[in-house]
């Protein structure tokens, strides 16, 4: 019980995490992947977060009467990576829009068709 | 820069201030005069908008503004109830509505805050509004009927009218 | 003998790699003038081959010489010594070069080649890079110069730049780098990490090599590896090389490149087996009989083909196997023989091949069908061809004799009378191969259609052409007089001897 | 204490509510009322929570909150009117 | 109680990313992200990561939404049925999901003060930052001067991002010209918008001050004050907010920002510390962290206000010019 | 002691009147009737959970802030309702009376 | 002064430079300045990498936190050899880049493009001399997104689904990286590399640990592009600009080799990955694998930049291959190589790059006849090519010479055999275009606007070119580098602390 009752957090992040991996290898259209690799990393993100959380602790901001802190190295870690992910969204989002300008759409297999016609 | 433009800004620049400080509660020098930049700068900016949109819109805070805002909480009290009748008892009592409500003689700047109140209120929701008309959607006709009262566009138009 | 005694010893390994690829250069300035350009040329062959003379005298006298250039890997240096067997090959070469730069002179005019320029130049570098392969003190650096020979004569082969010469230099390259790639660096690296050095050394680098599967292996990966040697299945290169003009055929592959290949092929065997040491292992003799086979069949092919050059090549192919079947014997003598046949085959073949180059420069004849009654037209030529002929079959007054002889003793001595009857047997197709051509040039009348009376031999050879097969095929005749300094040089080599 | 937790219960259930209808909606009109009903219930959540932790101070993050939603409600309607010529806006919408 | 909104939470999260695997509307995919995102936020304020949970609402749910809106506007709303068999996506997902559950086999418990990751390196950040570096914010302390190079580093991505949508997309022009669009017609949005705006201004500018004393600081202030330029882009239209501010301006402010942030590293090496060292720069250590730490979490803000809103405006110039034609 | 009670009955009052609302959300038959069902949740539960936070505070920074989140979200959330509303009119949304209207047409 | 402080400087000029890049609108400064400061950047590498050949390992605490509480720069001869590549490429790319972005990119994007290298080069640098896991991951999200935006920049619309596929693959990389250093993390309570590996090697064998390096592994596998997880590669490095293709061949994925090398041997401990989880065999069959498959796909194309993609994804199968071995004289070759592919690679995309310049395309097609037209750019492409296929006094050949005889030194006889073997079909591929090149026609002989490549583009291709030979001769710097290097990473992952 007490496994179960432990790991309950890291196995429903995992289940996220997979949730958001399996949309990007599958999904056809170039937006819903990018949605995907959003929804993988902000899992991950949960994951680490996780890793930092003391039961009964409290955010790390010092106040008084509070003696027990959750570990902020974590949240400085993710606070990057959120930026990171979403800068990498951007870029991404920015490719496909010129893809759909220069292809007409922006389906991955109606691309490689247009690519194998010339 | 005329005399109204004056006014407008230090109204803008006085709320802003007021904002910073109950935000932040320090009162350090150092943090006090980032405040004091922070809002320097902003209103810079409010200037800018303004000039490129022609659409100033000064905040209204004077004593009827509140008295409107007080009477308001009460109706959406009473019509929040009237609505949560509605939603526990049976759908049968729906008689959704939709008519048009004159606003041309509330003062421009308040039909806003006229078809905000509509939205806020339960029970009814302000679906266009235009020169002329508001276009009100409610769950039951008696809604508007007490709308077509006028009491709440009388208030509004009260509001601004000892301003302008 | 030594014109260059003022200077010092060592200092001639590198003048005599370094003065071909100076000369090359020289080429590329002179490349517009044509007569600047051959003078350059001969010049160049004349002088490296005083250099080459030199090394030979201070050898003679027992003077060591040996040069390191770099440090290239860790412990591994490209370095060069002098040891007989090189000086020999050295000689022979280039000795050949200035007879060929000759021969080249007048073929490539009279055959209006295009690219003379690049044509001389890549043949410098190629020399350059025999030079150093000859005096080449470690596997690696014979390795890294035998796959540089690779590279400079590929331009060579490709030469004629037509579809068929294209074709030809692909299987040259591809046959050439693959097996020297896959088997012979593989064979080199096995060696470096099993004795921890890859210096030639009398008597052989291995340790102990009857127990080792390993060293088994290594042998039959050099053997094949040096594809050069055109054991067969690898031998396809040599004919496809055929494409080539003929002083290439001649200077390259009848002695530059496969004598490379042969003489590598030698030295291992002497110098990182040891002569003595090859009976003891298992894949000796496997490798022997695979050298046997090529004699044979390659004679059988070469029998079928019509085409001269095309001939001769799977003659050489036969040939190329007699010295590593020589160098696998594990026999002193066999090894005089084989080494022995480096310069008789080398002299015999490129008069053949000169013979080839001046036919079809004069009459434009490249089957052998078509030389019928040849003799009265060129007789010169076809006088020279027997000679070149003979020698190769290994019939006196040729020097091909003493070769063979010694080949035939060291396999009677070894008991491998398998071995005697292929070289017995194979002589014989040499026989049925190469003698009907200069027989029925002069003893079968001239077909109707032949060039006119007038037609002459000097008139339509060129004469340096003709000289230079002079010189080839009295040399054939003098060697069989005069082997003696010959002889004396391979004496020098340690584990080999005509002695019996 | 209770209370509080009382409240964060029924405002998660709140939540949960307008997520199944943003999940399962009838229009897109639907979707977009439940994800708004979401965005607010989610800013008064973190102000309830703050309370149910013991540290009320992180009320800016709520602002942030309510804040995003009301851009993200604005940026949903300013573009949905670009595309809105894709399909109908009232049909049903397709899942699978 | 935190452990039972976690998993409801995270249950509601399962759903979500459930819903959108098989949704084929992308606005419904989108506005489900932004849930998806509103969620993971309030998880990170539930496990007391609230820096990280105003990072997430403002970068996650608001900017990366308004940008995936913005690009479906222009590449249209829905996805194509899928041709391709999803059995090796399935399979792979579900390898790496097993490695994953196999890997959570020997994790230390969850929330537990004994496990190694809150034993060694952080008690040192929690018990002596605040004297070290003076911050009340913990997260701040790290973030800003511990690990100031990570969030150099994370400066120059935002940077990166910035140079990547401008090449791929450009800026608008700035322009005169008064073309239809934004909301006119929204009457009760316009005059709404103009009144919060300067609020929200305000509150950006508060939030980068305060970054020190809780949570916020210069990305979160970037990205909100970003954001109210946004709102006005979207209500009153992107020629006029490119009016309010200038692209070119924005292109200079967001090299200014690293090259505040580099330059306060640097200021570091002339004083005889090493890059980023704080320290040095005043008499004082404590003083000297935090004028550091004021001047950099500035530049990051600066950075981050001028890379998201050209990143914007890149998409919406796209959009508009799509509109017009 | 009577703040708590007070606050005690608002914030009780507010979760009702939130899940009145989601119910609403539910059980109103179209888009229109759910808006006013949405709106209740925005109005008068925002104003009485937030009261109640108001009055377990101790009138400090925290209640301050609050009182801004109120303001904030009764200026932004009308605003939201009714532009959703208005581009669902554009849009071409009916409301029921009007669906009813047009039925009645095509029967007659 | 600052000379304490270099170990900073290649990653922090760089970063300065970028906005400053930015700010500089005119495209010819921007081109200036970004050469300066990558040409600095490179100075400092070289005198780091001869600091720490002399005195070891430099340690630099950021910001004045000792770690493991504050980010540590920690070079040591591994990274500053690949510091000092990277660096090296990137400058001599600045320089080739001028005309050949004018020629490729839109004039206005000048300043972004050179913007996007320095931030893509401070990334790289930074990836390479950092000591903290974490900090690792954002300065390769830093290289990764600055090279989605080079690749993009094409003016190819290939390119920007090119570019998109590389997002996304890199993306789901760094995220599996993300995922493995949280389960580091997780066990250890600390991101500093040194400070993991003491606190790793507490663990016999640890689930989370386990896992933790296969994400790490499966991520930087993907940027690294070992071979299931390659298809990103090829795409975009057959439409990125020229330039960006020549930088990116060069450094990219070497960079990723390195960070894989440096998970491996500091982190865990070869002991540990290879000896507990079997990774040796793994990585060893996809190493072959990969240099298989893709060399042979390599032959096949028409496009020749795609043909010199497939070829990098092979030759990172030789260095995987070298780490596989798990010796240190595997590691050495690895790391070796990572430094002679990077002049190979190099050059033979600065040539193409050339040739597309001239004739605006990369098909095989647009070869034809181009010896003759530009003979410079084709005989720096043919060098390269032999570098490539591993011919002798090129330093391909070297770092081969040394993979293979570690694979011996193991007795794997079969993998230095395929090594070797490997190497053959480099022939096939670089044979076709120089055949072509040579040997063709060109399909519009009037047309006179194909001429030689401009000086500025022929330069830098020369420098790389050259030192392909010098390294191919004189090796000590190289070999004694990589050497000291790996013997460095091969000690035991607890040890290195010791060094502190």
């Amino acid at each position: 019980m007490s496994f179960i009752v432990d790991y309950y957090n890291y196995w429903i992040v995992v289940f996220l995490m997979m949730a958001g991996f399996y949309i990007v290898i599958s999904a056809n259209n170039l937006v819903k992947k990018v949605v995907g690799l959003n929804i993988f990393q902000t899992s991950v993100f949960i994951m680490y977060i996780s890793i930092g959380k003391v039961s009964g602790g409290s955010a790390p901001i010092l106040a008084d009467g509070i003696t027990s802190y959750s570990n902020p190295l974590p949240h400085v870690l993710i606070l990057t990576a959120i930026v990171v992910g979403v800068a990498t969204t951007a870029v991404g989002l920015a490719l496909i829009v010129r893809i759909k300008r220069a292809y007409g759409t922006v389906e991955e297999n109606e691309f490689k068709d247009k690519d194998a016609l010339i | 820069m005329d005399r109204k433009t004056i006014i407008y800004l230090v109204t803008w620049t006085l709320i802003l201030a007021v904002f910073w400080l109950l935000l932040s509660g320090f009162f350090k020098p150092l943090l006090l005069s980032f405040g004091l930049a922070s809002v320097v700068l902003v209103v810079v900016l409010v200037r800018r908008m303004d000039n490129t949109d022609n659409q100033p819109q000064k905040p209204s805070l004077s004593l009827p503004f509140f008295r409107y805002i007080a009477w308001l909480l009460g109706q959406i009290v009473l019509s929040s109830s009237q609505v949560a009748k509605l939603v526990w008892g049976s759908s049968k009592r729906l008689s959704p509505t939709t008519t048009k409500l004159p606003v041309a003689h509330i003062p421009e700047d308040s039909r806003v805050l006229y078809a905000n109140s509509i939205t806020m209120t339960p029970g009814t929701l302000s679906v266009d509004i235009d020169d002329n008309y508001v276009t009100v959607h409610a769950l039951r006709e008696d809604s508007i009927k007490s709308l077509q009262g006028g009491k709440m566009a009388n208030s509004v138009a009260n509001i601004s009218g000892d301003k302008n | 003998m030594n014109i260059w005694s003022a200077l010092e010893p060592s200092q001639l390994i590198n003048l005599s790699i370094i003065v071909p690829v100076i000369g090359a250069a020289l080429l590329v300035f002179a490349g517009k003038r044509p007569n600047l350009r051959e003078t350059v040329s001969i010049a160049t062959a004349v002088i490296l081959f005083t250099l080459v003379l030199g090394i030979a005298d201070n050898t003679f006298n027992q003077v060591p010489m040996a040069t390191t250039w770099v440090v290239l890997l860790s412990g591994l240096n490209i370095a060069f010594s002098v040891e007989p067997l090189g000086v020999l090959f050295a000689l022979v070469a280039s000795f050949l070069w200035i007879i060929t730069t000759i021969y080249a002179i007048g073929y490539m005019r009279g055959h209006h080649e295009q690219n003379q320029t690049r044509f001389f130049c890549c043949f410098a570098l190629a020399i350059s890079t025999v030079m150093a392969i000859c005096f080449s003190a470690n596997l690696l650096t014979l390795f890294i110069f035998y796959e540089l020979l690779t590279l400079s004569t590929y331009p060579l082969v490709t030469h004629a730049g037509n579809e068929e010469a294209k074709r030809g230099g692909r299987v040259y390259l591809g046959i050439l780098l693959t097996t020297s790639i896959a088997f012979l660096l593989f064979a080199v690296l096995g060696t470096w990490v099993s004795a921890q050095t890859l210096e030639f050394t009398p008597g052989g680098v291995f340790n102990d090599v009857s127990s080792s599967g390993l060293i088994a292996v290594l042998l039959v990966l050099f053997c094949y590896g040096i594809g050069k040697a055109a054991l067969m299945p690898f031998h396809r290169w040599l004919p496809a090389a055929m494409v080539a003009p003929t002083p290439v055929s001649a200077l390259l592959h009848a002695v530059a490149v496969v004598k490379a290949g042969v003489f590598s092929i030698l030295k291992i065997a002497i110098y990182i087996f040891g002569i003595d040491n090859l009976s003891e292992i298992a894949t000796t003799d496997l490798m022997l009989y695979i050298g046997a086979a090529t004699v044979l069949l390659s004679s059988f092919v070469a029998t079928t083909k019509d085409n001269l050059k095309a001939r001769l090549a799977y003659s050489t192919v036969s040939q190329l196997s007699y010295i590593v079947v020589g160098a696998l014997l594990a026999s002193s003598i066999a090894a005089a023989g084989a080494t022995l046949h480096i310069v008789t085959h080398a002299f015999g073949k490129i008069t053949l091949f000169f013979c080839a180059g001046a036919i079809m420069v004069a009459t434009h004849k490249k089957n052998i069908s078509e030389m019928v009654g040849l003799g009265h037209k060129m007789p010169l030529t076809m006088i020279a061809f027997a000679i070149g002929a003979l020698s190769i079959i290994g019939l006196p007054p040729m020097a091909g004799t003493w070769s063979k002889w010694y080949l035939l003793v060291g396999a009677l001595e070894q008991d491998k009378l398998i071995i005697v009857a292929v070289l017995t047997l194979s002589s014989l197709l040499n026989v049925a191969y190469l003698l009907p051509i200069p027989i029925k040039a002069f003893f079968t009348p001239a077909e109707p259609n032949q060039q006119p009376e007038s037609w002459t031999e000097t008139q339509h050879t060129p004469l340096p052409s003709l000289i230079a097969i002079a010189v080839t095929a009295s040399a054939c005749l003098l060697l069989f007089f005069f082997p003696q300094p010959i002889i004396d040089l391979i004496n020098l080599i340690p584990g080999v001897s005509t002695e019996f | 204490m209770l209370v509080l937790t009382a409240t964060s219960v029924a405002i998660l259930s709140v939540m949960a509510l307008a997520l199944a209808r943003a999940l399962k909606a009838d229009t897109v009109y639907d979707r977009i009322l439940g994800v708004n009903m979401v965005g607010t219930k989610t800013a008064l959540f973190i102000a309830v929570m703050g309370f149910l932790g013991g540290r009320p101070d992180f009320l800016d993050i709520a602002i942030v909150y309510a804040l995003i939603n009301f851009i993200g409600m604005i940026a949903v309607l300013r573009f949905f009117e670009y595309t809105a010529t894709d399909g109908e806006p009232g049909d049903k919408e397709q899942s699978s | 109680m935190a452990e039972l909104i976690d998993l409801v939470l995270l249950g509601m999260l399962a759903i979500t990313a459930l819903r959108i695997i098989f949704l084929k509307d992308l606005f419904a995919v989108v506005m489900l992200f932004g849930i998806y995102s509103f969620l993971s936020a309030l998880i990170f304020v539930n496990l007391d990561a609230v820096d990280v949970a105003f990072t997430e609402a403002a970068v996650g749910a608001g900017i990366a939404t308004v940008l995936m809106l913005g690009t479906l506007a222009l590449t249209g709303r829905k996805e194509k049925a899928n041709s391709h068999t999803a059995l090796l996506p399935l399979l792979v997902v579900i390898v790496t999901g097993a490695a994953l559950i196999y890997g959570t086999l020997d994790m230390p418990p969850f929330g537990d003060p004994e496990n190694p990751a809150n034993q060694h390196v952080a008690p040192r950040y929690i018990e002596e930052s605040p004297q070290e570096v003076g911050l009340p914010n913990m997260v701040t302390s790290v973030l800003a001067s511990y690990r100031a190079f990570d969030t150099l580093g994370e400066t120059a991505v935002v940077f990166a991002a910035a140079i990547g949508v401008l090449s791929l997309l450009g800026l608008p022009k700035q322009s005169q010209a008064t073309i239809e669009s934004g909301l006119k017609s929204h009457l009760v949005l316009r005059v709404v918008a103009k009144l919060i705006i300067p609020l929200i201004l305000v509150f950006a500018l508060y939030v980068q001050f305060h970054g020190d004393y809780g949570p916020g600081g210069g990305f979160q202030a970037g990205v909100i004050a970003a954001a109210a330029i946004i709102l006005y882009a979207l209500v009153f239209g992107l020629p006029l907010a490119t009016q309010v501010i200038q692209p070119k301006l924005l292109k200079i402010l967001a090299s200014m920002g690293v090259l505040i942030y580099a330059a306060t590293g640097v200021a570091g090496l002339f004083f005889g510390g090493n890059f980023l060292d704080y320290n040095v720069l005043a008499s004082d250590p404590v003083a000297g962290q935090h004028i550091g730490i004021i001047v950099i979490e500035f530049g990051i803000g600066v950075t981050v206000f001028a890379a998201i809103l050209s990143i914007f405006y890149g998409f919406a110039s796209q959009a508009e010019r799509a509109n017009i034609q | 002691m009577i703040l708590e009670t007070l606050s005690t009955i608002l914030l009780i009052s507010g979760a009702f009147f939130s899940l009145t609302g989601a119910i609403g959300l539910f059980k109103f038959p179209d888009f229109f009737t759910r808006v006013h069902a949405a709106s209740v949740t925005d109005s008068i539960a925002t104003i009485l959970i937030i009261s109640g936070l108001i009055l377990r505070t101790d009138f400090d920074l925290v209640a301050i802030k609050l009182l801004f989140i109120l303001v904030f979200l009764l200026l932004t959330s009308p605003t939201a309702s009714h532009a959703l509303a208005k581009s669902a009119r554009h849009g071409g949304l009916l409301t029921l009376a009007e669906i009813r209207d047009t039925q009645n047409k095509d029967n007659g | 002064m600052f000379a304490q402080h270099f170990p900073v400087l290649p990653i922090v000029l760089p970063l300065i430079g970028a906005p400053v890049c930015m700010l500089l609108a005119r495209s010819q400064l921007a081109w200036l300045f970004a050469t300066l400061i990558s040409g600095f950047s490179f100075f400092i590498s070289i005198v780091l990498l001869l600091t720490t050949l002399d005195q070891g390992v430099l340690s630099y605490a950021l910001g004045g936190w000792e770690p493991p509480w504050g980010i540590e720069m920690r070079v040591d001869v591994a990274n500053a050899l690949v510091l000092s590549v990277v660096t090296g490429l990137s400058t001599l790319v600045l320089v080739y880049a001028k005309q050949s972005i004018d020629k490729e990119i839109d004039r206005n994007q000048h300043t972004l493009f050179y913007t996007a290298h320095l931030l893509c080069l401070a990334g790289l640098s930074g990836i390479l001399s950092t000591g903290d896991a974490f900090n690792l991951f954002v300065f390769l999200e830093i290289s990764s997104l600055a090279t989605y935006t080079l690749v993009s920049l094409a003016s190819d619309r290939r390119a920007l689904t090119a570019a998109f596929r590389y997002l996304v693959m890199g993306t789901i990389g760094a995220t599996f990286i993300l995922i493995g250093v949280g389960m580091m993390y997780m066990k250890t309570g600390t991101l500093n590399m040194l400070d993991l590996a003491a606190r790793i090697a507490e663990y016999d064998s640890n689930r989370t640990l386990n896992t933790g390096l296969a994400f790490i592994l499966i991520g930087v596998s993907i940027k690294l592009a070992l071979f299931p997880l390659h298809m990103w590669l090829p795409p975009a490095y057959t439409h990125a600009p020229s330039a960006v293709s020549a930088f990116l061949a060069g450094t990219a994925t070497k960079v990723a080799v390195y960070v894989m090398v440096r998970f491996i041997f500091t982190i865990y401990g070869a002991e540990y990955v290879f000896h507990e989880m079997g990774m040796d065999v793994i990585l060893l069959v996809l190493a072959i694998v990969a240099i298989f498959n893709c060399s042979f796909v390599a032959t096949v194309q028409s496009n020749v930049k795609t043909m010199l993609a497939y070829s990098s994804v092979a030759q990172i199968g030789y260095m995987i291959l070298g780490i596989s071995l798990v010796t240190s004289a595997g590691l050495m070759a690895g790391l070796l190589h990572i430094f002679n592919h990077a002049l190979m690679k190099g050059a033979l995309f600065m040539a193409v790059g050339a040739v597309l310049f001239r004739t605006g395309s990369a098909d095989i097609k647009a070869y034809y006849g181009l010896g003759k037209r530009m003979p410079l750019t084709m005989a720096a492409f043919t060098i390269a090519g032999l570098s490539i296929i591993g011919v002798p006094l090129t330093a391909g050949f070297v770092s081969k010479w040394y993979l293979v005889t570690a694979a011996l030194e193991q007795q794997h006889w079969l993998i230095a055999f395929l090594i070797l073997t490997g190497s053959l079909l480099a022939i096939v591929y670089i044979g076709r275009v120089l055949e072509v090149a040579y040997f063709k026609e060109p399909a519009d002989p009037t047309d006179t606007t194909i001429k030689e490549a401009p000086v500025l583009m022929l330069i830098p291709m020369w420098i790389l070119v050259l030192a392909n030979i010098y390294f191919g001769i004189d090796t000590s710097l190289s070999v004694s580098a990589a050497d000291a290097a790996s013997k460095w990473l091969f000690q035991p992952a607890a040890d290195l602390g010791a060094v502190r």
